[in-house]
């Protein structure tokens, strides 16, 4: 049995260091040895796209990584969008748009978008649509995730 | 009253309170619960579709440190009973195989571990040895003598059947101009909510008490009979459900049996126990709708009236059934007919066993199975009668001053214009341009379709609609069962403000949202001065068997008991106000914050004065009245009665009314779908949040559109699953669903307090037929006929070659 | 779904890695991107003994135009390839077939290594990098080995690497100016596995005549395949519709498809024609300046 | 899933059933095949290590050559389970003699089920498609290293 194995890792700003069990994947580690809830397990081989986070700047599947992959990475989790008193753009916008409704694939559509308003902070819709359809979500049809995005885009400009 | 109309939050683009917690990662979710001393389970499950269990081993698996216990069948049946259901013969189902497996996926052992990786390899070491059965996949050979049989104390794969006949169908298909027939195949797909189920069950030997969290969908019927099946008085049974549930669906109505599972495994092994289904299990065995084969016929007029329709529709719970199945039968009882004044049908019913996975009720629960082969039918007879089908649609429509409208099979219609609605679609396509469009590019040898279709969606189901599963004689042996009640407490703080305990126990529908507006328009305060617990316990909630939120039942009982309780509450306040004041409580009125006499309005006190004193002085309170500031409802819908000798029901309470108009081409070359025009039209009442009515129309249409074109439980003839991964189970992207005109009509329910009505399923139950009807309506002119679902790019393109090579055929013959 | 324990070595540099691999053999598998490999070990379908993760290995992260040739490190990731200035200017077909790979969030971490030594026949870079005729640099304990795409897949999932062996770099020629190139693919939902898919590369002489044509279709056989058939008849020839149209009826001859759920073998057949048909006509416009 | 085909080898009828139906030939043609020991007359328990890239499973299981009726055709009876799944099948196996060469048809069905079909349907077709004929061409082997 592989042993257990250090590693130091930023979340949010802040610095953890932990001991992993190599085969423990990265949303496992968020979850239950940080206690960093909003991050979603929905699939766990890729599809879903409910536990994406920001790694070193980059979307990835948290469920498709290896905790001890993370040594030494800067990680953003949905905790960490907002400045911890107003809600950040995007969020507003999901708020205004009604882009969510039972709220769990969202951190991944909030990182998802944010992510591609970094890239790309004029979108069109259909690279909105493009850039979601990595996220599932069973609840709102996506009319309003889309609306949300390009309202974000818009105040996010501003 | 301008200003007052103005103050009117229902009915207000009002932002959701939810969001403040689900934007920020700070919802609560069953998998976000930590409890000391937990431990986590992993299931093993039948690889076979149908196979003995002969020997289980699990002794190298509890050798493996960070194991604490395995759960097998046998100790299943030892602590637990079967689960009971509304047939005659019911199948013992546990929660657990204990000597048959009868699915691929359905659980055969559990094992208890210190981490779900652990318990994973656990899974590893257990061997079973399996003695395989022949198996039965298809509907209709499942009902054939001499097909395998799942269950020996059933002695065939028919779980209930019924013949029942609403007005007088023969003489109707006597007196016809024109019968028309098809048979139809509805598939098997669910809603994959994203959170996928969850328990965490511990139990207390010596208290004899079980506590479970969970993300059902309710107390509903299921709570009971978990009780039942494991033993317990229900109120040591202790269900708790947080606020935040990750999409339901109805599917999130099959996760009962877990809780029975996790909970023996619990009290097995002394441990709290959570139990997270993974993906894989998810798509393998939680729950789907109902895969139906139907054979419908209508008696016509030359004119298009409709006068009888003849029904016989085979539903498939698969290895097992359970409540609130067989309701996949019966819920659709009291709108059996429609949007159309049919005064004769003729039903027959069957629901049979295969060797698929199970089903619950999913998200439009069986109106889709229902509207799918109504509505093709009536284009075929559209076209049978060379009509155009909007006109025959139109020419069929219950009136709008036919209201309330009791059909023939007893459902009592609220309130509807089904024309102004349809016209209104119609219009928003541009539907006469669409039909000259379609036949210039019929010339150029494109397929442009138009499909419509125009149902009746019903919200609040009345619980008794099941028992029609029992033949009168039947039923009239046990007790009646009736109602759909909801409870909500309101409270006042000594500062006036107000907290709301709800128990609608909903998956992103925004009732804390929705509750905040009506009390906020009832109490002239601001929405922000309410805040809201609605979540489950069974201890601590008031409720009743019917309590939770599928069938769409917020917007019409759910507000009933939110208005009636605080109604309740602001006649405490006058009355309180009017002693206070010292002048009858007849005399004064409840106004910015305030109560005034009405002939004096300079004469007031603030409601905050009031509160105060409910808490702080008791002793002023008019006489006989409680203490504090609260008030509790609990009500039913006067509509929900038990069934009559003539199985006639008012299955549901109040009943909306959708209609699609879909324009769409079809590739002729890959047979992908384009669209051009889709408008949907809802008819759910009076509007108490137009934002969240229309993420419920958008996510409804979505559903819609999934099981219409990608999404099935796919199995082989050999009762494998194909599709228990994301990657072959394919839910709709934001690429998949196109651009909607959604468009509203209003019609007040006479039934519900503010005159709404449920809003969430209706596109679910029409999509799927307007969907079949526009691909039909394109490949037309080949001679394809669509009787099935779902229509991919791969299943149209074989249509169109077998209709290719029939022509081409026949033109040899010629 | 939690994967089986294994062990997890990360090693500094590219010779280490050639030690440990050396030293586990089979039961050791390389982790790049993990994009295939992840969810196949969380299903337990996988349940290598040994992680070798190469994600530090940063020298094999790069993009070089050297000659005629623009050089990949094997530890590339799919979406620096997609936006690299670079690939889009010199290459434009490899963005455009990775365009088609899953979501921007899996290209984020997927590497143009894993995905040709994954082999997956309807993988989007390795029929890419076969229209290309890109060449596939790979390193062993003999040394370094340099493959064609129609040497290194041999069937399916199953390319010609041995264990001991990585992709170091992949080399593909630089596209000359007014060479026509297309990628168009057909699955049920963006982002899914191909149905089919056809890239193709249409070099032209000063005349306007097709010097060379490559086709290479994914999701019809076991590995990508060319159809040479149909390129042999467009070389040399000023195209027409009617080369085209027969182009794409020759194309089918050279798939093998299977059925599967999504789609059966007559449908692949149908839209290998179609979809040849397409991509030759789109790559056919860009000779003549269209975009 | 139905199995269907047809190979050509370069060898009499005679020498081609031998082969065929030879465990030790069996053992080494078998795709994965670890270990083959005969239970009974014609019946083999079999040990099969099965890798297709990192996808690898062990299988234990079961075959039998049933109703032989030499050198003309058999039915090839086999079953095997493994953590993957499991196997399942029986295919008639048909030699005819052509010239020097012998022609093996068969036609059989096969079912896969548990992980590997629930989750892999995409590539299973292929991928047993694939293993037949690597069975056959080692089968060829043997018949040219056995002479």
């Amino acid at each position: 049995m592989a042993g257990r194995r250090p590693i130091k890792v930023k979340v949010n700003g802040i610095e953890y260091e932990g001991y992993v069990e190599p085969r423990k994947l990265l949303v496992d580690f968020l979850r239950e040895d940080l206690e960093l809830i909003g991050t979603h397990t929905g699939c766990e081989h890729g599809v879903c796209g409910a536990c994406t986070v920001l790694f070193n700047g980059k979307s990835v599947r948290s469920c498709l990584m290896f905790a001890v992959q993370a040594d030494g990475a800067d990680i953003m989790t949905i905790e960490g969008l907002s400045d911890g008193k107003t809600l950040h753009p995007i969020q507003e916008a999901f708020r205004e748009h009604h882009g969510l409704q039972c709220g769990y694939c969202t951190p991944g559509m909030l990182l998802t978008s944010y992510e591609l308003l970094q890239e790309n902070p004029a979108p069109t819709e259909d690279e909105v649509k493009t850039a979601v359809s990595g996220v599932l979500c069973r609840c709102t049809g996506y009319k309003q995730i889309v609306d949300s995005v390009m309202a974000a885009a818009d105040a996010m400009r501003k | 009253m301008s200003d007052r109309e103005k103050e009117r939050w229902v009915g207000k683009r009002y932002k959701r309170k939810e969001d403040l917690r689900l934007l920020v990662g700070r919802g609560k979710f069953v998998d976000d619960i930590k409890l000391p001393n937990t431990k986590h389970a992993a299931i093993i499950r039948s690889p076979y579709p149908h196979a003995w269990i002969k020997a289980i081993d699990t002794s190298e698996a509890e050798k493996l440190p960070g194991v604490r216990g395995v759960l097998t069948g046998r100790d299943v049946a030892e602590m637990s009973s079967p689960f009971a259901v509304g047939v005659p013969i019911p199948p013992k189902y546990y929660s657990c195989a204990v000597d048959k497996v009868r699915f691929v996926g359905e659980p055969v052992a559990v094992v208890v571990a210190d981490t779900r990786y652990i318990a994973e390899d656990a899974l590893d070491l257990i061997k079973v040895d399996y003695e395989l059965l022949p198996v039965v996949m298809d509907i209709e050979e499942a009902a054939e003598p001499g097909s395998p049989v799942l269950h020996e104390n059933i002695g065939s794969n028919i779980y209930s059947h019924r013949v029942m006949k609403y007005g007088d169908p023969d003489r109707a298909f006597k007196e016809a101009d024109l019968v028309v027939r098809g048979k139809f195949h509805f598939p098997k797909y669910g809603s994959t909510p994203i959170e996928t189920y969850a328990v965490i069950a511990s139990y207390n030997p010596f208290s004899e008490e079980f506590v479970v969290y969970n993300n059902y969908q309710g107390p509903f019927v299921n709570h009971s009979i978990v009780a039942l099946a494991l033993g317990v008085p229900e109120n040591k049974m202790r269900w708790i459900v947080p606020a935040d549930i990750g999409g339901g669906f109805g599917t999130k109505t099959g996760m009962y049996p877990y809780i029975a599972l996790i909970s023996l495994a619990a009290k097995k092994t002394g441990m709290t126990v959570k139990w997270i289904e993974d993906r894989r299990e998810h798509l393998l065995a939680s729950a789907s709708g109902t895969d139906r084969v139907t054979y419908m016929e209508a008696a016509l007029k030359k004119d298009g009236a409709i006068l009888a329709l003849k029904d016989k529709a085979m539903d498939n719970t698969g290895g097992y059934i359970r409540p609130p199945e067989p309701g996949c039968a019966y819920r659709s009882t009291g709108n059996h007919t429609g949007a159309y004044n049919i005064a004769n049908l003729d039903r027959e019913i069957m629901v049979v066993a295969t060797n698929k996975s199970l089903t619950a009720p999913n998200r439009g629960y069986t109106c889709q199975e229902l509207y799918f082969s109504v509505e093709r039918l009536v284009d075929m007879a559209a076209a049978a009668l060379d009509m155009d089908p909007a006109e025959i649609r139109f020419k069929n429509f219950i009136q709008a001053d036919q209201f309330p409208f009791t059909t023939a099979t007893g459902g009592i219609y609220d309130s509807g214009n089904y024309q102004k609605a349809f016209q209104m679609a119609l219009d928003t396509i541009d539907y006469k341009k669409w039909r000259a469009e379609q036949l210039k590019a019929r010339e150029q040898g494109r397929y442009i379709g138009i499909g419509m279709a125009t149902i009746v969606d019903p919200s609040v189901t009345n619980i008794s609609y099941v028992t029609v599963a029992l033949p009168p004689e039947l039923r009239a042996r046990s007790h009646p069962k009736s109602g759909s009640g909801e409870s909500v407490t309101i409270k006042m703080d000594p500062l006036g403000k107000v907290h709301v305990i709800a128990c609608t126990n909903p998956q992103g529908q925004g009732h804390d949202t929705v509750i905040s507006q009506i009390v906020a328009d009832e109490l002239d305060i601001h929405p922000e001065d309410v805040t809201i617990s609605d979540i489950v316990d069974t201890h601590d909630r008031i409720y009743t068997i019917t309590t939770g939120s599928y069938s769409s039942r917020f917007a019409s009982v759910g507000v009933n008991a939110v208005v009636d309780a605080t109604r309740k509450l602001k006649q405490k306040i006058l009355q309180i106000g009017a002693k206070l004041l010292a002048v009858d409580p007849g005399e004064v009125e409840l106004k910015g914050g305030k109560i005034r006499v009405k002939a004096s309005p300079e004469r007031t006190i603030a409601v905050k004065h009031v509160a105060g004193t409910a808490h702080w002085n008791q002793s002023a309170l008019p006489e006989g009245m409680d203490a504090g500031l609260f008030a509790s409802t609990l009500l039913s819908m006067p509509t929900s009665q038990p069934p009559d000798e003539q199985d006639r029901v008012d299955s549901s309470n109040t009943y909306g009314f959708c209609c699609e108009a879909i324009v769409l081409e079809i590739d002729p070359d890959t047979c992908e779908i384009k669209f051009h025009k889709w408008a949907s039209v809802h008819d759910s009442g009076v509007i108490l949040n137009p934002m969240i009515v229309e993420g419920q129309v958008m996510g409804s249409i979505a559903h819609g559109l999934g099981g219409s074109l990608l999404e099935e439980f796919a199995y082989d003839e050999n009762g494998q699953c194909l599709t228990a991964s994301f990657q072959d189970y394919l839910c709709p992207t934001a690429m998949d669903v196109p651009d909607i005109d959604i468009g509203h009509v209003q019609t007040p329910s006479p039934y519900t307090a503010l005159g709404s009505k449920g809003a969430g399923e209706a596109s679910c139950e029409s999509v799927p037929a307007a969907l079949g009807n526009a691909i039909a309506d394109a490949l037309a002119p080949l001679g394809v006929t669509i009787n099935e679902l779902p229509l991919t790019p791969n299943k149209i393109w074989h249509l169109v070659q077998e209709a290719k090579a029939k022509k081409e055929q026949a033109g040899h013959e010629a | 779904m939690k994967p089986c324990a294994f062990e997890y070595l990360a090693p500094g540099s590219v010779p280490e890695v050639m030690d440990l691999l050396q030293q586990y053999g089979d039961q050791a598998k390389i982790l790049a991107g993990g994009q295939s490999l992840v969810p196949i070990m969380n299903f337990r379908l996988a349940r290598p003994e040994v992680l070798i993760d190469i994600n530090g290995l940063k020298e094999l992260a790069y993009i070089r135009e050297e000659a005629d040739e623009l050089v990949i490190g094997a530890l590339t990731r799919e979406r620096e390839l997609e936006l690299a200035p670079l690939v889009r200017l010199k290459c434009p077909l490899l963005p455009e077939a990775i365009s088609h790979i899953g979501h921007p969030t899996i290209r984020n971490r997927g590497t143009i290594g894993g995905s040709l030594a994954h082999g997956d026949p309807s993988a989007e870079i390795p029929i890419a990098i076969y229209a290309l005729d890109g060449t596939i640099r790979t390193l062993g304990p003999d040394g370094e080995s340099a493959f064609k795409p129609e040497e290194f897949f041999l069937t399916y999932l199953t390319t010609c690497l041995e264990p001991s062996q990585i992709v170091m770099e992949v080399t593909v020629p630089v596209l000359p100016d007014g060479t026509g190139w297309s990628f168009v693919e057909l699955s049920r939902r963006s982002g899914d596995f191909a149905i089919v898919a056809v890239a193709t590369v249409l070099f032209m002489d000063d005349n306007g005549a097709c010097t060379e044509a490559r086709i290479c279709m994914g999701g019809v056989a076991s590995t990508p395949v060319r159809a040479k058939a149909a390129e042999d008849i467009l070389s040399g020839q000023i195209l027409s519709d009617a080369l085209v149209a027969e182009a794409g009826r020759l194309a089918v001859e050279a798939t093998d498809p299977e059925s599967d759920y999504h789609a059966s073998a007559d449908y692949r057949r149908a839209m290998t024609e179609i979809l040849v048909r397409k991509a030759l006509r789109r790559a056919w416009e860009k000779t003549r300046g269209g975009k | 899933m139905r199995l269907e085909g047809k190979y050509k080898f370069d060898a009499s009828q005679e020498r081609v059933w031998e082969v065929l139906t030879n465990p030790r030939h069996l053992e080494k043609a078998i795709p994965g095949c670890e270990r083959l020991q005969e239970s009974e007359p014609n019946k083999y328990d079999a040990l099969l290590k099965v890798g297709i890239a990192a996808v690898k499973g062990t299988f234990t299981g079961k075959f039998e050559v049933a109703d032989p009726d030499p050198p003309q055709q058999y039915r090839l009876v086999g079953e095997g389970s493994g953590s993957s799944g499991f196997v399942k099948g029986e295919a008639t196996i048909h030699l005819t003699a052509a010239n020097e060469q012998t022609l093996v048809d068969y036609h059989g069905e096969m079912q896969i089920g548990g992980l590997i079909a629930g989750v892999g349907q995409r590539m299973l077709g292929g991928i047993a498609k694939m293993m037949l004929n690597q069975f056959f061409k080692r089968m060829g082997n043997e018949l040219k290293s056995s002479k």
